[in-house]
């Protein structure tokens, strides 16, 4: 942990979450902050404000930092975006804000035509996290997925933490349920190593693989 | 031991280490996560209590009252229009001098409908007879919430403690929770004189002439007036237990030397004293004041603090419609019995969870405000600097 | 000053809200009906309230505080205290004369004694003349105070009219003897067979006694003086004594009886007993229930009649004796006529008839029962007497209407007025006043209706002279008495302290209290008293 | 403490200030001695409260509270669970007007209800807005004369009809509701002894007349209230878990107009044409609920003339104050 904390560079990450309502956006943002928690940071997270109705589009942010963080307002320039339904970039502006150098985790079993092409300055991290959250889970959940990919491409959090905090967090839900997001966070971080920088074409093939 | 607690679950913690034995709610946006996690704490006997359903916000405040009025500690929250529905029997809570706990997660009210955070609710009932306590963090709200037991049953004064909807209720922060061992070292068990008891036998809300309903608003203003110290000697006890105390009534930053002061209350101040930070860096002698205590207002100790400051900006997040800024005015007066003429500018932000961002606040300290006479306050500009320009640059 | 938050139960009451009152309710005992209406002034509703509640003993002792003759009353009297009961206005009167007779035959059977009032014997004597109901009960008054009391009759037998003038089948001779034996059992001597005159001298009698009551009732009865032949003509009072004497008299198939009184009733139904058939000429109405009372009605009891008529006993009402019809000396019938006018303007019996309704009626004996005189013989000195001179004369005597109950109320008068006149601490000072209730100062609503228990008739045999009517059983007596409305007389139904708004009424061990500093005078204690004990009264 | 009677605690004692010869006093005295002084009472605004309590003097002889208008079931439901967990079985009492048990309060009253509270609620219904000066009420019944149904050039009093809230009570699943009033006393006394015996909620609509808003004479209050029932109007029921379970059997059916007649409210109705017709539907209301009910023929311990039956003695009253409480 302590090395970790050492590898955060700036006092202040900020990551977005876009999802739908009860695909766990909020949920995973939670998740990833306390990761960042139990690896020793200051963290904070928090939905975009709103009902919470299924299958409207939902925000939700995560701060990492290593001071106390104070300010309590939505997350407007993010350092990494989540995207965990890939139909929602038809609608919604989903790289506003967007630090150069951010990193875009999507779930997508394939590229999608209208990523936008004017920004060069990102990184991409696509990978099918509902057909693993399927596989794994039994149903098409991308979260845990998604935040082990996360991790593995940001070193934000550990996966030990994020492990921590599935385990912590789900506990309620039973232990088959920790074990299986478990499996997926891993399964994600796997993932996400494998395709650090790599195409989608590679990362298509690479599934097709296993 | 430091957790990562959304508000709700922070609040609700503290509220079972201290041990109510009634709690009763009505949900709504965005309180419910509050009496959720209290309703499992019961259902899960962690908290030995009856939770009670109400029917409406104003039966809950009704079922706190008379659970406090037979003799147990009791708790109920709500927001916005809940909280106005319970508006009567808050007043009437006040008036008996009952010490009930509630938390208000702050929210807009209606028309039109918004779910979102300001202070419009709880100041709307300012004048109610009750303690309000504003929360910064997480961390804040619960602790406040430990403490307002015990102002409560020593002054015979209902206590609100407020915490802004979402922006603290619905995040997850970092909280240190006490153990039950220390809360119950900090707060006595709970005790009322006036318990409805058939071995003393005592009529509660009786009626009242005009030769004396004004003396039981005099003693009802003495003890509010007297709180004030107990409301400080116990956020210090509090301190010295727990290793953090809340500023009392004002809770100041940089304020040595500043000569601009940014006068503002709940969780808004958090990004206030980044941009404080920001201004400090540029060499600007800027600090921040937090108003933790609406009521009691604190009108000597604000002109205590603010005296030497030569700009005052009160940042609020309610509006009293035709008026202006509701702590604004009260500051101005306070300034002028003190015979200070320092300028009080009142911005008004942040209303229907539109984000006040550092950004926004630090133009509002940038920009000074309109000086001509009669205009009560200004609106703080719109949010997204940065969105629209991104929007821009995404197209 | 410094409100509290809390209010001291019951600090209410430092506020008086009887200061609103415009208008005062006040319990007050009242009069009713039934004792008014009573001649022995009995406390019909206190004794039938004791009744009720199966305090029989008590229940006895306090109806013979005016009356010692419970069970000879019970089956005689004329009752005109039913004839008042307002209970008739609710459904049927309640069936007094049975109670009185259930406690009467009880203190008989349970050989109850009469205590007296007063254990410190006093000095002076007392002379009674005549041990009828008058004399005795006067006797008994005064020797329960603790006076020596000499009764002399000129009978063998005490019990004057009752014995002599009562036929059996209505009181068995057993019954009054068992009752006068009570009353003497209290220490009052009797001379009996002893005449006053005769025996013992006007002088001796003054000299011995220091107060004198003459009770001697009417021994003479008055004579029909329209026809100057004695043949087939008899008093009713002759009648009765020669029966009652044990004579088996032999009657004509056809008797009429002239008179509209309880005596004729006797004589109709006795000489049916001995065979005959029998007309009474009645010159008055038939009893009528009480509500529509006008003064000429037989003052007799409607059941009594009834009897009669049932034993079959033919009626003819307000017809008087025009003359008798004789073929020879013997007696062939009356004629008769309407009567149009029973009593003079001066009271008097004086009948007037209206002619050309005459009738003729078949009989072979007629029987005067239209009334008796005093016989003053022997008494002329005393009977002239004041009441300075310590001289009474009540009962008959003293013209008291002709009833049994009115010589007892008589002889209790006679008795408070010698104790008056002897300066006896327990002299009345004066008669209580009390108001008198009518049924429409009560609230009849309270009470549900509730059949009327009679005493059953015993079918027998119309020859002999058993007794006719049974008494009531326990449990009968008592649901009677239960019946009784207690006119103006609280019974503690709880209604007033139930319904006070103002907890203004506290209810006492027995009996209830206004408490006048917070009753506001609406009036509903008033309204819903059953029986018309709370009055209102305005407040100045 | 007031102990000036023996015989009873005087729960709401002397000193009150309620009008001259008031039904709700009655009722509530009545209600409230048959309960005693163990038990907690819990006032919603109106009438009852005001006239009980006034400059710090107070004629309640219980634990009593009053907190707003529309919320007492609600106060009770917070007095009753903190009793609960404090482990006392303390009774828990409600008594409330018409408003504010068929208006205001009828919903924190169904909460109550819903919820299972152990508490009697009480509902001293004297049909209209007494405490502010005889305005209508959904209790008012049809015609009545009110501040706000007024009759006029085109209107005979109130348009609408009595709301029926023992219905809309019992359709709870309620385990116990009752109708009483205070003429018959034996009959209140068994009905409040009754719901005492039953845990959870329980309700009790107390007709109490009041002699300025029906304008009738202030000694009548009793009288009128018995009318109200003989006539049909104002059938006296049982309802257990929404099923009848016990009526007051009519002795014999009264017209209605022997119990409008005493009540000014009603003037209007007499000596026109349209206010005839309002009487022939006020008695055909009458019919329908003796109908309804079977108040004629139902099979019953008592009817309305047993039950009013004076006795000697009375027919039981109060629990009676101890001896050594007397002499404390």
């Amino acid at each position: 942990m302590t090395n970790k904390q050492e590898s955060i560079s700036r006092s202040l990450y900020e990551i977005r979450f876009h999802g739908r309502g009860g695909q766990g956006a909020v949920s995973a943002a939670a998740l990833l902050a306390l990761a960042a928690f139990d690896d020793g940071f200051e963290s904070q997270a928090f939905p975009k404000f709103g009902s919470e109705r299924r299958g409207a589009p939902v925000e939700a942010y995560v701060r990492i930092g290593r001071t106390p963080i104070r300010a309590h307002n939505q997350v407007y320039t993010p350092d990494a975006v989540v995207i965990q339904d890939a139909t929602l970039l038809r609608s919604e502006p989903l790289l506003r804000g967007l630090k150069g150098g951010g990193v875009i985790v999507l779930n997508s079993a394939q590229r999608p035509d209208d990523i936008d092409s004017d920004r060069d300055d990102l990184r991409w991290i696509v990978l099918p996290a509902s057909r693993v959250g399927e596989r794994l889970l039994g149903r098409p959940l991308p979260n845990t997925v998604l935040l082990g990919a996360l991790a593995a491409v940001t070193d934000w959090v550990s996966l030990a933490a994020l492990e921590n905090a599935v385990t912590n967090h789900l506990a309620r839900k039973g232990d088959a349920v920790v074990k299986a997001n478990i499996e997926a966070v891993r399964e994600g971080h796997r993932l996400a190593l494998e395709l650090k920088g790599v195409h989608y074409e590679e990362l298509e093939g690479h599934e097709e693989k296993k | 031991m430091r957790k990562l607690l959304e508000g709700s679950q922070a609040v609700a913690e503290a509220v079972r280490l201290c041990r109510p034995q009634v709690v009763a709610a009505y949900p709504i946006t965005p309180q419910t996560h509050i009496i959720e996690r209290l309703a499992q704490h019961v259902a899960d006997g962690e908290l030995e209590a009856e939770f009670i359903n109400a029917e409406s916000e104003f039966g809950a405040a009704s079922i706190v009252q008379g659970a406090v009025a037979a003799g147990v500690r009791a708790f109920t929250a709500t927001a916005s229009q809940g909280l106005l529905l319970m508006t009567e029997v808050l007043h009437n809570i006040a008036g008996m001098r009952l010490p009930v706990v509630m938390v208000c997660a702050n929210r807009a009210v209606s028309a039109p409908i918004n779910i979102f955070n300001d202070h419009q609710d709880s100041m709307a009932l300012r004048d109610s007879g009750w303690i309000q306590l504003y929360a910064e963090s997480n961390q804040e709200a619960a602790d406040s919430v430990i403490q307002a037991y015990r102002i409560a049953e020593a002054c015979e004064l209902p206590v609100m403690v407020c915490m802004d909807g979402f922006y603290l209720t619905h995040s997850f922060e970092p909280v240190e929770l006490p153990t039950q061992g220390a809360v119950d070292e900090f707060l006595p068990p709970f005790h009322f004189a006036r318990t409805l008891n058939p071995a003393t036998p005592m009529t509660l809300g009786g009626g009242s002439e005009p030769d004396n309903y004004q003396e039981y608003r005099v003693l009802q203003h003495e003890a509010m007036e007297n709180s004030r110290a107990v409301i400080e000697a116990f956020d210090a006890d509090f301190g010295t237990q727990f290793g953090r105390s809340w500023g009392g009534l004002l809770d100041g930053y940089r304020l040595e030397g500043a000569q601009t002061v940014v006068l503002g209350t709940g969780s808004l101040m958090g990004a206030v004293r980044d941009v404080v930070d920001r201004l400090c860096d540029q060499g600007r002698a800027v600090g921040a004041l937090r108003l933790r205590c609406l009521r009691p207002f604190p009108a000597r100790e604000l002109v205590g603090r603010l005296g030497s400051a030569q700009r005052i900006i009160v940042l609020e997040k309610a509006l009293s419609v035709g008026a202006g800024g509701i702590i604004a005015a009260e500051l101005r007066a306070a300034l002028q019995q003190a015979g200070i003429t320092t300028p009080v500018e009142s911005v008004i932000g942040g209303l229907g969870g539109r984000d006040l961002t550092p950004d926004v606040i630090e133009a509002v300290v940038r920009n000074a405000g309109p000086d001509e006479a009669g205009v009560s306050c200004r609106f703080a500009p719109q949010v997204a600097v940065h969105h629209e320009a991104h929007e821009e640059h995404e197209e | 000053m410094t409100p509290e938050l809390a209010f001291e139960p019951g600090s209410s009451t430092a506020y008086h809200t009887g200061e609103w009152r415009i208008a005062k309710p006040l319990y007050r005992d009242k009069w009713p009906p039934c004792g008014q209406s009573c001649p022995a002034s009995e406390d019909i509703q206190g004794w039938l309230a004791l009744a009720s509640e199966q305090q029989w003993e008590t229940a006895w002792r306090k109806l013979t505080e005016r009356n010692p003759f419970p069970a000879t009353m019970g089956r005689i009297c004329y009752h005109p205290c039913e004839q008042a009961c307002n209970r008739g206005h609710l459904d049927s009167v309640v069936n007094i004369h049975a109670v009185e007779r259930h406690l009467g035959d009880l203190a008989i059977a349970n050989r109850w004694r009469h205590a007296p009032l007063d254990e410190l014997p006093k000095r002076q004597r007392i002379a009674v003349v005549g041990a009828g109901p008058a004399g005795l009960s006067c006797a008994f008054q005064l020797v329960r105070r603790g006076y020596p009391v000499t009764v002399f009759d000129a009978q063998k037998e005490p019990g004057g009219t009752l014995r002599s003038g009562i036929p059996a089948y209505r009181l068995p001779k057993a019954v009054l003897a068992d009752e006068i034996d009570a009353i003497l059992a209290l220490g009052i001597e009797l001379q009996a067979g002893t005449r006053v005159g005769r025996e013992i001298s006007e002088e001796e009698l003054r000299d011995r006694f220091d107060a004198i009551f003459l009770a001697i009732g009417t021994q003479r009865p008055r004579r029909y003086q329209g026809d100057a032949s004695s043949h087939s003509v008899m008093s009713g009072l002759d009648f009765l004594h020669r029966l009652n004497r044990g004579e088996r008299m032999v009657l004509p198939s056809r008797v009429a009886v002239i008179g509209g009184g309880n005596t004729a009733i006797d004589v109709a139904r006795c000489a049916r007993r001995l065979g005959a058939q029998v007309t009474i000429l009645s010159p008055q109405d038939p009893p009528v229930n009480h509500l529509t009372r006008r003064g000429t009605e037989m003052p007799v009891s409607s059941q009594e009649l009834m009897e009669a008529e049932s034993e079959g006993v033919e009626l003819l009402y307000r017809v008087g004796v025009r003359r008798l019809v004789r073929s020879g000396e013997h007696l062939s019938g009356i004629e008769i006529a309407h009567v149009d006018q029973v009593h003079d303007r001066h009271g008097r019996f004086n009948p007037v008839l209206f002619d050309g309704t005459e009738a003729f009626v078949p009989a072979g004996l007629a029987i005067f029962a239209i009334g008796q005189q005093v016989e003053w013989q022997g008494l002329e000195g005393l009977s002239q007497a004041p009441e300075s001179e310590r001289v009474w004369i009540g009962g008959d005597a003293g013209g008291s209407p002709r009833f049994a109950v009115a010589a007892v109320g008589s002889g209790y008068q006679a008795a408070m007025s010698i104790l008056t006149a002897l300066q006896d601490p327990a002299a009345p000072f004066a008669a209580e006043e009390k108001p008198h209730i009518s049924f429409k100062q009560m609230h009849l609503e309270y009470y549900p209706a509730r059949p009327r228990h009679e005493g059953r008739v015993i079918a027998q045999p119309l020859d002999g002279f058993d007794e006719t009517v049974q008494g009531l059983a326990e449990s009968d007596a008592r649901q009677e008495a239960e019946r009784c409305l207690s006119c103006g007389v609280c019974f503690q139904c709880d209604n007033c302290w139930h319904f006070c708004p103002d907890a203004a009424v506290i209810k006492k061990g027995a009996g209830y209290e206004i408490d006048y500093d917070y009753c506001k005078g609406c009036g509903i204690c008033v309204q819903e008293c059953p029986c018309g004990h709370i009055d209102m009264e305005k407040v100045e | 403490m007031d102990k000036r009677d023996p015989f009873r605690h005087n729960v709401l004692t002397s000193g009150h200030r309620a009008c001259s010869g008031c039904g709700e006093a009655m009722a509530a005295r009545m209600v409230c001695d048959l309960i005693g002084p163990d038990a907690i009472y819990i006032n919603a605004t109106g009438c009852l409260q005001v006239f009980t309590t006034h400059n710090q003097q107070s004629a309640w002889q219980a634990p009593w509270i009053h907190s707003v208008f529309a919320n007492a079931a609600a106060v009770a439901s917070g007095v009753e669970a903190a009793l609960r967990v404090r482990g006392k079985d303390t009774p828990v009492v409600v008594q409330a007007g018409d408003g504010g048990t068929f208006d205001i309060g009828l919903q924190c009253l169904s909460g109550m209800i819903e919820r299972g509270h152990d508490v009697l609620f009480v509902c001293y219904d004297n049909e209209a807005y007494m405490n502010t000066g005889v305005q209508r009420s959904s209790s008012t019944p049809h015609a009545v004369h009110t501040t706000t149904s007024p009759p006029g050039r085109l209107s005979q009093g109130k348009h609408h009809l009595k709301k029926d809230v023992i219905s809309i009570v019992a359709a709870h699943y309620m385990p116990y509701a009752a109708t009483a009033t205070i003429a018959y006393f034996p009959d209140l006394k068994a009905k409040v002894e009754k719901a005492m015996g039953i845990k959870g909620p329980r309700f009790l609509q107390v007709l109490s007349p009041c002699p300025l808003g029906w304008a009738h004479d202030s000694a009548l209050t009793v009288t009128v209230s018995r009318l109200a029932v003989e006539t049909g109007l104002f059938p006296l029921i049982e309802l257990e878990h929404g099923e009848l379970t016990g009526v007051m059997r009519l002795a014999e059916q009264k017209p209605v107009e022997e119990y409008l007649r005493p009540q000014g409210r009603f003037r209007h109705l007499f000596g026109n044409g349209e206010g005839a017709a309002e009487l022939r539907h006020l008695q055909a209301l009458a019919d329908a609920r003796i109908c309804r009910y079977g108040l004629l023929d139902a099979a019953t311990e008592w009817d309305t003339q047993s039950a009013m039956q004076s006795m000697r003695h009375g027919r039981g009253g109060y629990v009676p104050v101890l001896q050594e409480e007397m002499e404390k």
